[in-house]
Formats: structure tokens, C-alpha cells, sequence
């Protein structure tokens, strides 16, 4: 499996939940009591380690929150 | 008379207007006047009446052109950009002398401009976008009741005249909430009535009387002159018939307000403000804007310094201000635009600064 | 002596403004006949477009009233709505109906509008002496295409029978000439099963009714049939688009 | 004192629109002038929504405020937004289970209403804003508490009529 | 300068737009201004421009729009009632500050009217019926040559001062033929630096610059109203800069008559058959209707006996020469209508009805 | 650590004032993502429309203006022979494209005009607060229809791209949805298609884009995603109607 | 054979020869020297016998100039 | 005579306007003021087609003719419409092959031209407006024949040239 780095961007991040609602891993959650300047609760990742890198998430983000990264396929092959 | 009741001013026009025997209101979305068409969907059906959203404005006014040539009685609303669109509509509608009541719920310009109310649609509504020689009947409520108060007049003027009646509100007094007594809803008997008293409608002949035809085309100069003349008696009458207006405080002015609508409002508290300075301010707000009441002017006393225009537009009112002023006052303006509601202080400033009083 | 052809009671004693040869006159004669068959004449509202058929209230029978141009389906909408039990109809040109009024008659068929909508197709704008229609053909020459229509410029000839067709609310669709006696007895069956569609409560019809227009076309209006039969036809199919069960 | 002007705001969804037509409607009842105005169009979409109501013993020329008596601030946008509106020792209501910060100006008759909490303790966090509402009447004297009450029998009747006691008991449950 | 030619006024104003440089042309047709859509249909290709027919007015303008936005010079023209249609596009023209010229060459209304020759738009093109504040900047020409002469500066002003021009002939200039000297075509260097000067002009950024927005909406009242003082004070410039008109024998006159266009030829004949009565007739012809020469009223000498407005339209001009007339003297009208020409004879007859004297 | 996604340079860092959850954001980047991916930002001009996406320039790092109601496809007509190389695009919602602006989405398809119109299909009326669109479906409950929608009042709702595929001059005609990651990447690839088939000079492109409306729907942004795989793809059914050879 | 009659309305014709080119006997034709008060020559029958009553002249007449009779078919039968 | 004003009327697709056009441009070659005016639009359909020419040594103000000096008259509906507008003593050209009838006026000076007929005798019958023009100038001095003659060089070049002689000789086909 490809390992994943998701980031977020807490202040565009209107808490939509599309993000959430897309992740085939279900590790991407609204932040409980975070609260941007905008007031919503952020979305955030809480297992990053289980992440795949699909950016399903990032896609789905009509917002432009999410940023998404892969480690490098060959270092992790090898 | 019922009771009164604390209603948004678009849904008290709305009701206004089924109260006032209208069963027909076509209309295409629009902010500030979207609550209208809102209510009209949900009302109209109850009375048996029927409610159409439009594809566009322009299919609006048809549509309304429509069922008023088939003798109904129709109610239109709109918003400034929207108004332009009917236009052509407009001059077609009085070209062909057929009677509906438009509400206008004013916002500001030009263009798309911004959804707050405004009141720089004064040209459109008495000199028009349309072509040619006609002219919408229009009155400008000040306030809710008011609106709802000359509604069924409108619908009577218009079919006494045959010709459109434009009702300039603006998106203060559509989206304020106030409280407000409902006219009575006209008898059946009278509603039914309506229909009968329009020999002209289309209703299918029945083979029973000679086709009726609903024309615009005049190819024979010689006709439409006499058409267009036609036209211009009804409208000399209408200039002794419709004008209305209020004066307030006239003869102890030294200087004379004129605000219609919503600004009128505020230009009495600009009165109290500059009585308080102990400047004698008066005040003329016409209530029909077509035809416009150029007499109430010569009422005003000679000592008066200046005549100002009150208005949200940037003094498209003060055309007429000065035609009724006749070079007798120097005619000044105190206005916002864009949204932006003018205030009583900035109102009093502003006359201060046209007599050339000291702060 | 029985009476085969009899002019038709729908339509007015007054000759009519049209050019010699303009088959606007059998369109028009054609629905007054099926209207007087059905004796629905005194139940009848008419909308006459803007272009050369403005005056058609001068020769046809029934009440009916101008439009603005392009704007008859709105208007019939609007009578319709206050005359449920009428029969409603417009009358448009392809200026009218297929240019400046694409947006009223696709939302009268998108609403299932019950009025019918009879187009006439002449491939060019005739009032306003000659300019290229959305359906004139590629290569005619039109005072806005001297060198005839090109597909570059202007794109192909709009179909409008089949444009509609594609709308759920519009039942009956059908594209017929007026080219030949044959074809104007098959347009004449068109319209009154249009009228039918309105008279059950069905929903919107459309008859795209095939027309010439000698003057603007610069023929002779008998070259004017054979224009239509070797040009026109051939790009409109003729025939039957859509039709509701119920008057199959 | 003979005209209350009162501005209400928050995000929309707070139920900042009712707060305001509830007081109007209760100073109809008891046969004020009043007023009441909406902000209103797509900037509502991502911003803060207001209402402006005025009940007054005179004709009212403006149902726009520009010198508020009060303002009722629902979060912390509203609050920067309103404040400067507020004429010398005016009153301002803060929902400060949302608002943190305090106002800049010190010539205020502050309330700071902890109306999230409060209204969690009812049992019922949408009532947040009828606690709010408890404390303007209650501190302006707009109208009075029977006439919102009167206002809440018409407004929650029917199947609605189970919500009464707890809005009427929201109302009360701020304790200055 | 070319030689002189014999033209019909509709080819002429198309041959002269084209040789002010416009090179994009979208018209949908309308009697009585046909041979101008003709005409560019024909001679722009050759030139490497552009002829659109548009699905309608409202595309038309829209496409206009389009290819002046993008900082071609663009040339637009319809009728009365295609004029109607346009309303709204005029406004939003304005508030986008996007320059044009439009030609309306005006025929008889209301509605669809008729197609004869007609002045009933004044106030559609002086006060419009689009919303808000704005203005088109509008000039009447009285003759073929004159709007030839006028059509380069048309596109200057428009683009000078970023605003729709209108050019409001009507069907008797733009269907009779006259000799006319038609300008030169402006350099290609010229017509080429157009585009360059343009720097608001949306050409992609080649990512070489920040983007360009052409915009017309205001959400805030602040910002919505500071444009609208923007383009007040452009409107204000306007008022100093851009009146033109002409006056005649006014310094002799007992009776002042005022016209514009095609009926300012005519009013002309009726000055000498006046004169050959024995009454002396002075002229204003208002060559700018927007901004309108007022001032030149002031020029009216104090013995003059009335002042009497000469249109083909119910007195539409009238509320300008009230205003500029400033009550001083009495304001008579003198018209025809529906499409039917004044003639000197009937004017000279309304001036001695007004004047009282005996025939 | 290799990016495999990141927010395109295509957009500006302003953020939208669009609600949570709002589809237009996810169209406005893959519009602009096609776009930076073929270089072609710099040579693009697009035209918004009148709807909740009237601001999209303040987003898009392109040129671009605003548009009266339903008539971008006009003005992009006259931006487009101004500029014959450069890419030009409309951006219209439904109210804005299907309804007030039919006559000119149709005639820029007629006249076979080399733009693309990126349709925000969201079966209602954003910006104005939830009003029913032509593109409403039966039963969907709307400010203008509080029972929901019914075909006796309003008839069934307008499916523009099959309408738009009858005219010869639309070259590529595809409808595509956002409301899964899978289709936002389908969709993608139909945006650039017809941003291709511009590039080729091949005719008029349209690309149908299902949206949603959390706000005026009444529903969470999650449950606004179900409801149009529920609801809207089964009536407006996904796929290509219509592409040239050359994109294939 | 059926045995028709046509009759014409010549103030109403505007010779377009419509009616001449449809007549499947050719028996129809302009009036060479007659004139209308329109300044028309109207169509007329020049051999009456051949009619056959076909209706074709009168269908296509876009001026209602035409009207078209037939014998009883009982009576012709008999 | 300083100014000639001159209608000329008819069927459309007799060439009225092309006669009008080709005087003017003959008065504007002779640095004559000029104007000329069609009548327009669909209802030359049906009926009558006509255009009003001036020609004077003055500024002109109004295309539109009032009160004649001549009138041309190609069919019996123009003669009807137009002989009205003649003044007393102006001139009338009818063409007698398509108008039985006289004028009801007699305070007119009267041509009748045969026009059909003396072109028919020309071997081609589409030049006999070219017989009437020829009449009007002979008989108005409107403007000289030469400069008619000019225009036609200008009009039939090309591959049009074959048709001047005809044309010219049509122009001075009529003898009084
Ligand atoms: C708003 C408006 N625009 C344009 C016109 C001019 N006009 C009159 S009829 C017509 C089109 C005629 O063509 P068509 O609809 O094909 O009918 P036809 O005359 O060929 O029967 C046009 C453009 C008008 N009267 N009003
Ligand atoms: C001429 C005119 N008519 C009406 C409006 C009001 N209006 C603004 S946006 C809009 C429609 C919005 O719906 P849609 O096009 O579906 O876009 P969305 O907001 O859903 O993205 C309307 C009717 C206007 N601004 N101008
Ligand atoms: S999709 Fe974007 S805006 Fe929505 S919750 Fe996730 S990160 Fe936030
Ligand atoms: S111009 Fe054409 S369509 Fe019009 S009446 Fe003549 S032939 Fe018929
Ligand atoms: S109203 Fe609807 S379309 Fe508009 S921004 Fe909000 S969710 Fe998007
Ligand atoms: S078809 Fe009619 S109008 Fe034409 S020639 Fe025959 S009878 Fe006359």
C-alpha cells in the first residue's frame, strides 16, 4: 500500500464534511473544537498513518483545503 | 376592514393584489421582490388562480400581456434589471391598451449593480425604455399600507384607462416587516364582473359577435397618428385625473423637501432635525410620479430659498423638481446611492449646505 | 353540382396583403378549415407573430391578438392560464419563432404548455425583405449572405421539429410542405390532429409547416414549390416526429 | 423611553431573523410603532445575518438603524460589525458562548450571556437564542414579557404547541 | 477627402463606421435600418472584420458587449422597438464602462408602430429604460453627411470616456439619399493602436499580468455607490465637454422654435415662410440630446415671445426646453406623429397659434 | 514526498464566498486545472454568468467579465471574433443557461460557435434563494413549488444536453456529475476534451456538469451528494452525446 | 371520369400560376389580356370539358380565388 | 426653375426608384443639391412603390415632398395617389399603355407617353421607364441629358455595357 501525507488548510476549510464523507479509509474527521476564523470546525486527519495518498479527499474539496502527497513510490518499493 | 397584521412588505403587496380580484401573476426571480412570486406559487392556487414562473422576464410580461388580453386581471413584479427587460413589453402593452398592475421593488443600479433598495429606476418608470409615445401610469408608495392601500386602485386605473399602471416601491419597503391592515378582499360578484366589462378581450367569439382583434401595427401613417392621439387624450386626462401628492408644512417653509417612497420617510425626520435648528423645512412628496404633480409646486411660497430633490438616484427626480419649479428656486439635491439608505442628519446637511447655513 | 372546395368560412372576405403565390395563405386557410370542421371557430384564440403574418387577425376568423416579436408562446401561455377550456394557438415565422423567440417556444413545450404552435418555415425573414433566417440553407442567398450561407460563418440550418422533439412536454411534433396539392392535404390532416392533441388535454404541439417566399427568394413562386421540393425537403424530412397515443 | 432601536445579529441559522420579528410583533400587540428590517441577499450566503427593529410611541420615518439603542451580537463578526453602531451607553448583548474577545468601546452597558450553556442546561440547544431574547427584554423594556409570551402561544401552537414551555422557560433563564 | 457620393443614409453611417476603424458589426434586422446590417454583412469580411447576425437584440447587444469587452471597436444598430429590446444591455454597458456606438435609426411607436419616420424615442435614448444612474452620450444628427462626419468622433468619445454612444437618426435620414463626402478611413497604425490603449481590454493575460475583470456588480452599498460617484463625475465632464448644437438668427427672434435632427431641416423652410410673413423665427438645434444644451437657452433674448419644441413625438423634448427655459418664457409644442413628417407649412401655422397672430 | 494534488495555480488565493460544501468550487477548479495543465491560462477569457458563480472571476486567474442574465454565450460570440486564437468559455448555471438564456446557448450551438459552455446544473435557483429551475425534478420541493414540483403545472424538467445534441453545430455534448471523487475525475476529463475540441477549432462544446445545492436543497453537503446519485443521474443520465473524431 | 366545375374569384387572384402548375389536365392557365383592378392577370379554365374536379387548383390557391365543384357521382353514375 | 420636386410612382419592379436615383445623381453631377426618398417596407408588397426627388440650387431641407412640380405616373393607383399633390400648373407624365384613365385635375400640364408600346417598338419592353425618364427631363429640364447620359455610362459598364445604346436611344424614343 502507498502511504499518504494529507494537509489541510484549517482556514479555507468550511467543515463540509465532503472530505470526510469520500475517505475509503474513514480517517478524515472534523476537528472537535478547533474552530477557524471563520467559525467552523476544521477537518483534519486522525490516522495519518493509514492514509493511501488516493486523494479522493483533495478532489472532492470544493474549497481548496487539502493538499495531498505520496512518499515516493520507488523509495517505498525498495 | 380586517386587522392588522405584521406582514413583509412583499407579502402584503402579494395579498394586496389577490385581495384586489388579481388571479393571474406571472414572474421570473429576482431579489429584492422574490417573497412575490414565493407567495403568489403557494396563494394563487387556493383561489383558483394560476401562477406561472416565467423563463425570463421578457416571457413574463408576455405572458402577462396574455392572459390580460384574455380579460384577466394580471400582476407582475420585477426588480430594477429586470424592469429594463420589459421594456418593449411595456410600450406593446400600452400600444394595444391593455390594463395590468407591475410592482417594481427597486434595488440599485446600473447594470447588476447591488440588491439594496434604490430609487434610481425613476427615469425608467416615467419616461421608459420603450419606444415611441406612451407612458406608464406610476405611483410610488411610501409606506406598506400605503402599497397595499392604493393596490386595488391601481387595478381600477388601469382597466379605467387601459393602459398599464406601474406601482416604484423599492427594497425597503419590500423587505421591512410593518404592521398593516389588509383591504378586504372585493366581492365575487365584483370579480366576476371584471371579465364582462372588457368587450375587447379575447374570450372566442362563440360565433356570436364580430372577432375581436388586439393590434399594434399601424402601417398607415395616418392611422397610428390618430391612434397615437387617441392615446394622448387619455393621457391629458390622466394628468387631470391621477395626480397625488402630499404637502407638508408648505407655507412656513424656507425650504421646500421633495422625497417620494421610501425617502419621503426619511426626509420627515430630516424636517424635525432642521426644525429643531430652527430651519423651517416643507415638504412635497408626490404620490403619482406619472403624472406628476407640477401643480403642487406652485403652491410653494415665494420666500422660499430652494427647492431640494430628496432621492436615492442621482437626481433623476430633479428633471421634473425643476420643470415644476418653473426658475422660480434654485433646485438643489441631497442623495445616496448604491444601497446605501440616505440618513435624516445627512439630509439636514445638506439642506444647511444649500442655504449656505453655518454648522 | 356538389361543392368540393369552398373557400372557407374561417377565413374573412378581405384579400389578403401577402405576395402573389406566398403560401402563407394556404397555412392560414388550412387551420381555419380544420377549426370551422371542428366547429371550434367561436372557441378559438389566435397569436399572430411578428413578419409578414402580423395581420393575420385581417383574414382569419376568430379572436386573436399582435405579439411582441417572438413572444406568442408567452402570450398564449398567458391566455391559456385565464381560458382553460379555449383552443389556443400561435402562428410564428422562423425570424420569429426560431431566432429572436428560441427561449419562449422551448419553455412552452418544456412546461407541456397546452397551446399549439404552428411554425412556418420559408427559410428567410420575409417582412424585412430577405435577410438569412437560422433555417436557411446552406448556399441560399439571402440580402445577409450574398454569397450564399456558409457553414464557417453562420453554422448549419437549425431543425427546429427536432429540437422540440426532444422535449418530454411537447406531444405532438410534426414537420409538413405546402409544396404540392398531396403535401397540403397531409398538412391540413397535421393540424387538425394538433388540434386534437389540445382539444384532449395532452399537452404541446408543434407543426413545422414547410412555406415559400418567392418574392425573397427571387423566383417565380411556381420555381418557388419546385426550391422547396429539391432544397428543403431534403434537409426537413417531413413526417410525423411525435404523437400521443390518443390520436395516433 | 419613547424609541427603541435594537439590531440583532449572527450567523444565519441562529434564528437572529425570529428574535427580531417576535419583538415586533409583541410591540404590535401592544400597540407601538414598529419596524422591523432584514439584511437580506446571497451575501447572507457566507457572512452574518441581521435584522433592525424599531418600536417606538411615534410614527417612524426609517426602519433603518443608523444609531442603535441596543444590539444583541450572536458571534464574534457581529460584534465588530455592530458595536460601532451603538449610541453612547447603549446596551450590548453578547452570546459570549461564541464570543470571547470583548468590544473595544468602553461607553457600553455590557450583558455578556453565556447562551449555548444556558440553554444546554434547558436541555435544549436551540434555544440559545430565546435566552438572549429573555435578556433584551428583560434589560431594554422593548415590550414586555407577557407580550412575547403572547407572541410564543401563537407561534409555537398546533404540533408545535409541546415547544412552548421550554422557549417560555428559555426566557427566563438568564439570570443578570 | 473622398469625393462626393450619392448614398442612402444606411449605407453611408455603415461605410462610415467601418472607415472609423469599427471592424465588428452584430445586428439582428429591423425596418427601417436593414441596409446597414446589408452593407456590413457585405463589406466587413473584406476588410478582415466581423459581421454577426444576431439571434435577436438582446444577443446582439450581448455580442457587442462581447467584442468590446475583448477591445474591438464595435458598431451596433437597430429600430425603435430593437432599441427597447436593449435597455437593459445599455445599462449594464454603462456600469461595465465598455464603449460602443449605437445607431438607432427610429421609425413610429408605441409597440410595433409602424415603420415611417419617427423622433418618439427621446426619452428612451436621453433618459432610458435601463436601471440606475447612467447616460448614454447621445447626438442627433439632421443630416446624411453630418452623421458620416460624426461617426469617428462617436467611437473617440465612447472610448474616451468609456460609455455606449448613441447616434439617434431616424428612418428619413437613414432611407433618403443625399451627396455625402465620406472621411477617410483612419491609418491602420491608427485603427491598430486602438487596441493597445486599451489596457482594461480582456485579450488572456499571457500570464504576463494580473487578469483582467470587467464586472458590474456591487455587493457592498460603500463600493457600489463610490462607482456610481466614479461615473457621476465622468458624466459631469461630459456636461462641460461634449454639448454641441447650433443656433440660428436667435438674436432677432420673437418666437424661438427647437429641434433636432431631420426636423430641424424642416423647421428651417418653416423660419423662411415665417420671415416671409414677417415674424422672425430664431432656431436652437440640439446636436448633443444628452448632454442637452441648456445654455443655449440662455442665449434666448428676453423679448422673445415663446419658445416651441418641434418634434415628431408628443412633446418628449418639450421637458428639456422646459428646463432650459427656466419659466422665462412660454413653452409650445409643434408635432406629428405615428410616422407623418411635419411640414413648414404646419409649423409656421403652430407658431402663429401660439404667437395669437391672425392668419 | 511527491505532491499528488495540489490546489491549482489556476485559481486565486481568494476564498469563495460559495457555502460549504458547494459544488461550484470543485467545477471552477477542474475548469481551471484543464486549463493550467494545457498552458493555456494566459490565452483563456471566460464569462460569468448571473448566479451564485457571478464572482467566479474573483477566483479564476484568467481574464474575465460578467455577463447580463443568460447571455454569455452572446457575449462570448463577440469576444470570440475579436480573438479567433484565444480559448473562450461561458460558466452558467441553470436558471442562467436553461431558462432566461436558452435563445443564446441555442444559437451559439446553431452557429457552430468555437466556445465551450460549462453548464452548473444544480436543479435550482442559488443566488436568488432556491426558486424552481426548468431543471427541478418532479417532486422537488422549491420555493416556487412548496409541494414540489408538478408536471401539470410545470412540466418535466429540461434536459439541455440531449436538447443541445440535435443541433449540428455542438460538436461535443457531455454530461457529467461531481458527486463522488470518481466522477469529478470523469468530469475532468470531459472539460478537457472540450477545452480540445476548441483548441482544434472544431465547432461548439457543452459539457453538462451536475451540481449541488446544499443550501437551497435543505440538505447537509453530504446528503446533498446522495441525493443527486439518488435523484438527478438517474434523470439526467451521465455520458457522451456527441464528440468529433479528432478527440476520440 | 368525374366531371368538375371550377369557378374563380378573379378580383382576388394575383396570378401566381400556382393553380396552372398543379392542374393534372393543364386546363389552367392566365388570362392573357383580362386584368383585375389589382393590375393581375386572373387564372381562368380553358377547356372546362377536361375537368375532373380534383380540387388540386383550389388546395393549392393561397388567395381563395378558387372554388371547385363536382356533378353528383349518383346522378353522372346513373 | 429653382427647385424641381418630382414623385415618381408605380408598380414595384417598374424601376421607379432606379428613374429617381438616376436623376439625382445626374442633378448632383451638375453640383445641384439633390436628395432622394423611397417609399419603404412591406407594403410596397402589395401596392404602389414611389420615390420623391428634388433637385434644387438651394440648401434642401426636407426630402419629403409636399406639393409637386411633377408627378410620373406608372400605373392607375399612382395616378389616383399622386395627381393630388401636384401644384397648379405642374406636370404630369402618364404612361398611357398601363393608364386608360385621365386625371381628374385640369389644372395640370399633361404628358402621355405611350411607354410600353414606343419600348416594345425598341425591341425590348423592360426600358420603357428609360421612355419616361426620357420625357420628364425633356419636358422638367430638371436636369440636362447629358448628365443622364453620363450616369447610364456609369450604370451599364461592364458587362452591362451592351445595354447603353438601347438605353440611350430609349431616353429619347418619345416625340411630344
Ligand atoms: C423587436 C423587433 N425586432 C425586429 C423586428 C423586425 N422584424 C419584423 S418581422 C421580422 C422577421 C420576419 O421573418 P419571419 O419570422 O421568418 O416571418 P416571415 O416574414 O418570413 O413570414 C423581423 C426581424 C421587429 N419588428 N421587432
Ligand atoms: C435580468 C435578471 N433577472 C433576474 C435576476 C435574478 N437572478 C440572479 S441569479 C438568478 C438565477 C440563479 O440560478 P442559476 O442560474 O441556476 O445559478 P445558481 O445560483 O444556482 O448557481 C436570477 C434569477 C437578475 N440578476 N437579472
Ligand atoms: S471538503 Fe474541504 S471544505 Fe469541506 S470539510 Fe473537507 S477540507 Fe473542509
Ligand atoms: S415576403 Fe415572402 S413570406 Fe412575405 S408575403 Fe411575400 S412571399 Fe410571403
Ligand atoms: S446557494 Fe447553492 S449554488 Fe449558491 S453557493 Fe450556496 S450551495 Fe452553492
Ligand atoms: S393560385 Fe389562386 S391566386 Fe394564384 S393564379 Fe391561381 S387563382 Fe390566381
Amino acid at each position: 500500500m502507498a502511504k499518504g501525507l494529507v494537509k489541510f488548510n484549517e482556514e479555507r476549510c468550511k467543515g463540509c464534511e465532503l472530505c470526510v464523507s469520500v475517505c475509503p479509509k474513514k480517517i478524515v474527521m472534523l476537528h472537535e473544537t478547533k474552530l477557524n476564523s471563520k467559525g467552523y470546525h476544521p477537518a483534519c486527519v486522525i490516522d495519518i498513518d493509514s492514509c493511501i495518498g488516493c486523494a479522493n479527499c483533495a478532489v472532492m474539496c470544493p474549497d481548496g483545503a487539502i493538499s495531498v502527497y505520496q512518499e515516493d513510490v520507488e523509495k517505498s518499493d525498495e | 376592514m380586517s386587522e392588522k397584521v405584521l406582514m413583509k412588505g412583499n407579502e402584503a403587496f402579494a395579498e394586496a393584489a389577490i385581495r384586489s380580484g388579481c388571479r393571474y401573476y406571472f414572474g421570473y426571480p429576482i431579489t429584492p421582490q422574490n417573497e412575490i412570486p414565493e407567495y403568489m406559487s403557494r396563494e394563487l392556487p387556493k383561489v383558483g388562480g394560476s401562477f406561472v414562473q416565467a423563463e425570463s422576464e421578457l416571457a413574463a410580461i408576455s405572458m402577462a400581456y396574455g392572459g390580460a388580453v384574455a380579460g384577466g386581471r394580471v400582476f407582475v413584479s420585477s426588480s430594477s434589471p429586470g424592469i429594463a427587460l420589459m421594456q418593449e413589453g411595456f410600450s406593446f402593452l400600452c400600444s394595444t391598451e391593455i390594463p395590468l398592475v407591475i410592482l417594481n421593488v427597486s434595488r440599485g443600479g446600473p447594470g447588476v449593480g447591488g440588491i439594496q433598495p434604490g430609487q434610481a429606476d425613476y427615469y425608467q418608470a416615467t419616461r421608459g425604455g420603450g419606444n415611441g409615445d406612451y407612458h406608464l401610469i406610476v405611483f410610488a408608495p411610501s409606506s406598506i399600507q400605503e402599497a397595499v392601500d392604493m393596490m386595488e386602485m391601481a387595478f381600477r386605473v388601469a382597466e379605467e384607462y387601459r393602459n398599464p399602471v406601474m406601482i416604484l416601491a423599492d427594497g425597503l419597503i419590500g423587505q421591512m416587516m410593518e404592521p398593516v391592515v389588509l383591504p378586504n378582499p372585493i366581492p365575487d360578484a365584483v370579480r366576476e364582473g371584471i371579465l364582462k366589462a372588457k368587450p375587447w378581450a379575447l374570450t372566442g367569439t362563440k360565433e356570436g359577435r364580430p372577432h375581436n382583434v388586439v393590434k399594434s401595427l399601424y402601417l398607415k401613417p395616418e392611422e397610428l397618428e390618430n391612434r397615437i392621439m387617441e392615446m394622448d387624450l387619455k393621457y391629458q386626462k390622466a394628468k387631470e385625473q391621477l395626480v397625488r401628492y402630499e404637502t407638508n408644512r408648505l407655507e412656513e417653509a424656507e425650504v421646500v423637501l421633495v422625497a417620494y417612497g421610501s425617502t419621503a420617510r426619511i426626509a420627515e425626520e430630516a424636517m424635525e432635525l432642521l426644525a429643531e435648528e430652527g430651519i423651517q423645512a416643507g415638504l412635497i412628496r408626490p404620490i403619482s410620479l406619472w403624472p406628476f404633480p407640477y401643480e403642487a409646486f406652485d403652491k410653494i411660497p415665494e420666500k422660499v430659498k430652494a427647492v431640494i430633490s430628496v432621492e436615492l438616484s442621482r437626481g433623476q427626480m430633479m428633471d421634473d423638481v425643476k420643470i415644476g419649479s418653473k426658475g422660480r428656486f434654485p433646485v438643489g439635491l441631497s442623495s445616496r446611492v448604491g444601497g446605501i439608505l440616505i440618513t435624516p442628519p445627512e439630509i439636514a446637511a445638506d439642506v444647511k449646505k444649500v442655504l449656505g447655513v453655518e454648522r | 353540382m356538389k361543392p368540393v372546395f369552398e373557400y372557407t368560412r374561417g377565413m374573412l372576405p378581405e384579400e389578403t396583403t401577402y405576395c402573389p403565390g406566398c403560401t402563407h395563405g394556404i397555412a392560414h386557410r388550412l387551420i381555419m378549415e380544420a377549426l370551422d370542421e371542428k366547429g371550434l371557430l367561436g372557441e378559438t384564440i389566435g397569436v399572430a407573430p411578428i413578419g409578414c403574418s402580423i395581420l393575420a387577425h385581417h383574414y382569419m376568423n376568430i379572436d386573436m391578438c399582435e405579439s411582441t416579436h417572438g413572444r406568442a408562446p408567452a402570450i398564449a401561455t398567458g391566455i391559456r392560464r385565464v381560458h382553460p377550456d379555449k383552443i389556443v394557438f400561435t402562428y410564428q415565422g422562423d425570424g420569429d419563432l426560431a431566432s429572436i423567440g428560441t427561449g419562449e417556444i422551448v419553455h412552452a413545450a418544456h412546461r407541456g404548455e397546452r397551446i399549439t404552435s404552428f411554425f412556418i418555415n420559408n427559410a428567410i425573414y420575409g417582412m424585412t425583405g430577405g435577410q438569412m433566417a437560422p433555417t436557411s440553407l446552406l448556399g441560399q442567398k439571402t440580402t445577409t449572405s450574398m454569397d450564399g450561407r456558409m457553414q464557417e460563418l453562420s453554422g448549419k440550418p437549425l431543425r427546429m421539429a427536432e429540437l422540440i422533439a426532444t422535449i418530454d412536454g411537447a406531444v405532438f411534433v410534426e414537420r409538413v410542405s405546402l409544396d404540392s396539392p398531396g403535401n397540403v392535404r397531409k398538412a391540413k390532416k397535421a393540424i387538425r390532429k394538433a388540434i386534437e392533441v389540445q382539444e384532449k388535454k395532452l399537452g404541446f404541439g408543434f407543426v413545422e409547416i414547410l412555406s415559400s417566399c418567392a418574392t425573397n427568394w427571387g423566383v417565380t413562386p411556381v420555381k418557388a414549390l419546385e426550391w422547396m421540393r429539391e432544397n428543403m425537403i431534403p434537409y426537413y424530412p417531413l413526417g410525423n416526429l411525435k404523437s400521443p397515443e390518443e390520436v395516433k | 423611553m419613547a424609541t427603541h432601536k435594537l439590531v440583532i445579529a449572527g450567523f444565519g441559522g441562529q434564528g437572529v431573523m425570529l428574535m427580531g420579528q417576535m419583538i415586533a410583533y409583541a410591540g404590535m400587540l401592544e400597540g407601538k410603532e414598529v419596524t422591523w428590517m432584514p439584511s437580506y441577499g446571497p451575501e447572507m450566503r457566507g457572512g452574518t445575518a441581521n435584522c433592525s427593529v424599531i418600536v417606538s410611541d411615534k410614527k417612524i420615518s426609517s426602519p433603518i438603524i443608523v444609531e442603535a439603542t441596543a444590539v444583541a451580537a450572536m458571534n464574534l463578526p457581529s460584534l465588530i460589525k455592530f458595536e460601532k453602531i451603538l449610541k453612547p451607553g447603549g446596551q450590548l448583548f453578547m452570546n459570549t458562548s461564541l464570543i470571547k474577545e470583548l468590544p473595544t468601546r468602553n461607553d457600553l452597558e455590557i450583558y455578556q450571556i453565556e447562551a449555548n450553556e444556558i440553554a444546554v442546561a434547558l436541555r435544549n440547544d436551540k434555544v440559545s437564542n430565546m435566552v438572549i431574547l429573555g435578556a433584551i427584554i428583560n434589560k431594554t423594556g422593548i415590550v414586555k414579557q407577557e407580550s412575547i409570551e403572547k407572541v410564543m402561544e401563537k407561534l409555537f401552537s398546533g404540533n408545535k404547541a409541546k415547544l412552548l414551555p421550554l422557549n417560555k422557560q428559555a426566557l427566563t433563564a438568564w439570570e443578570a
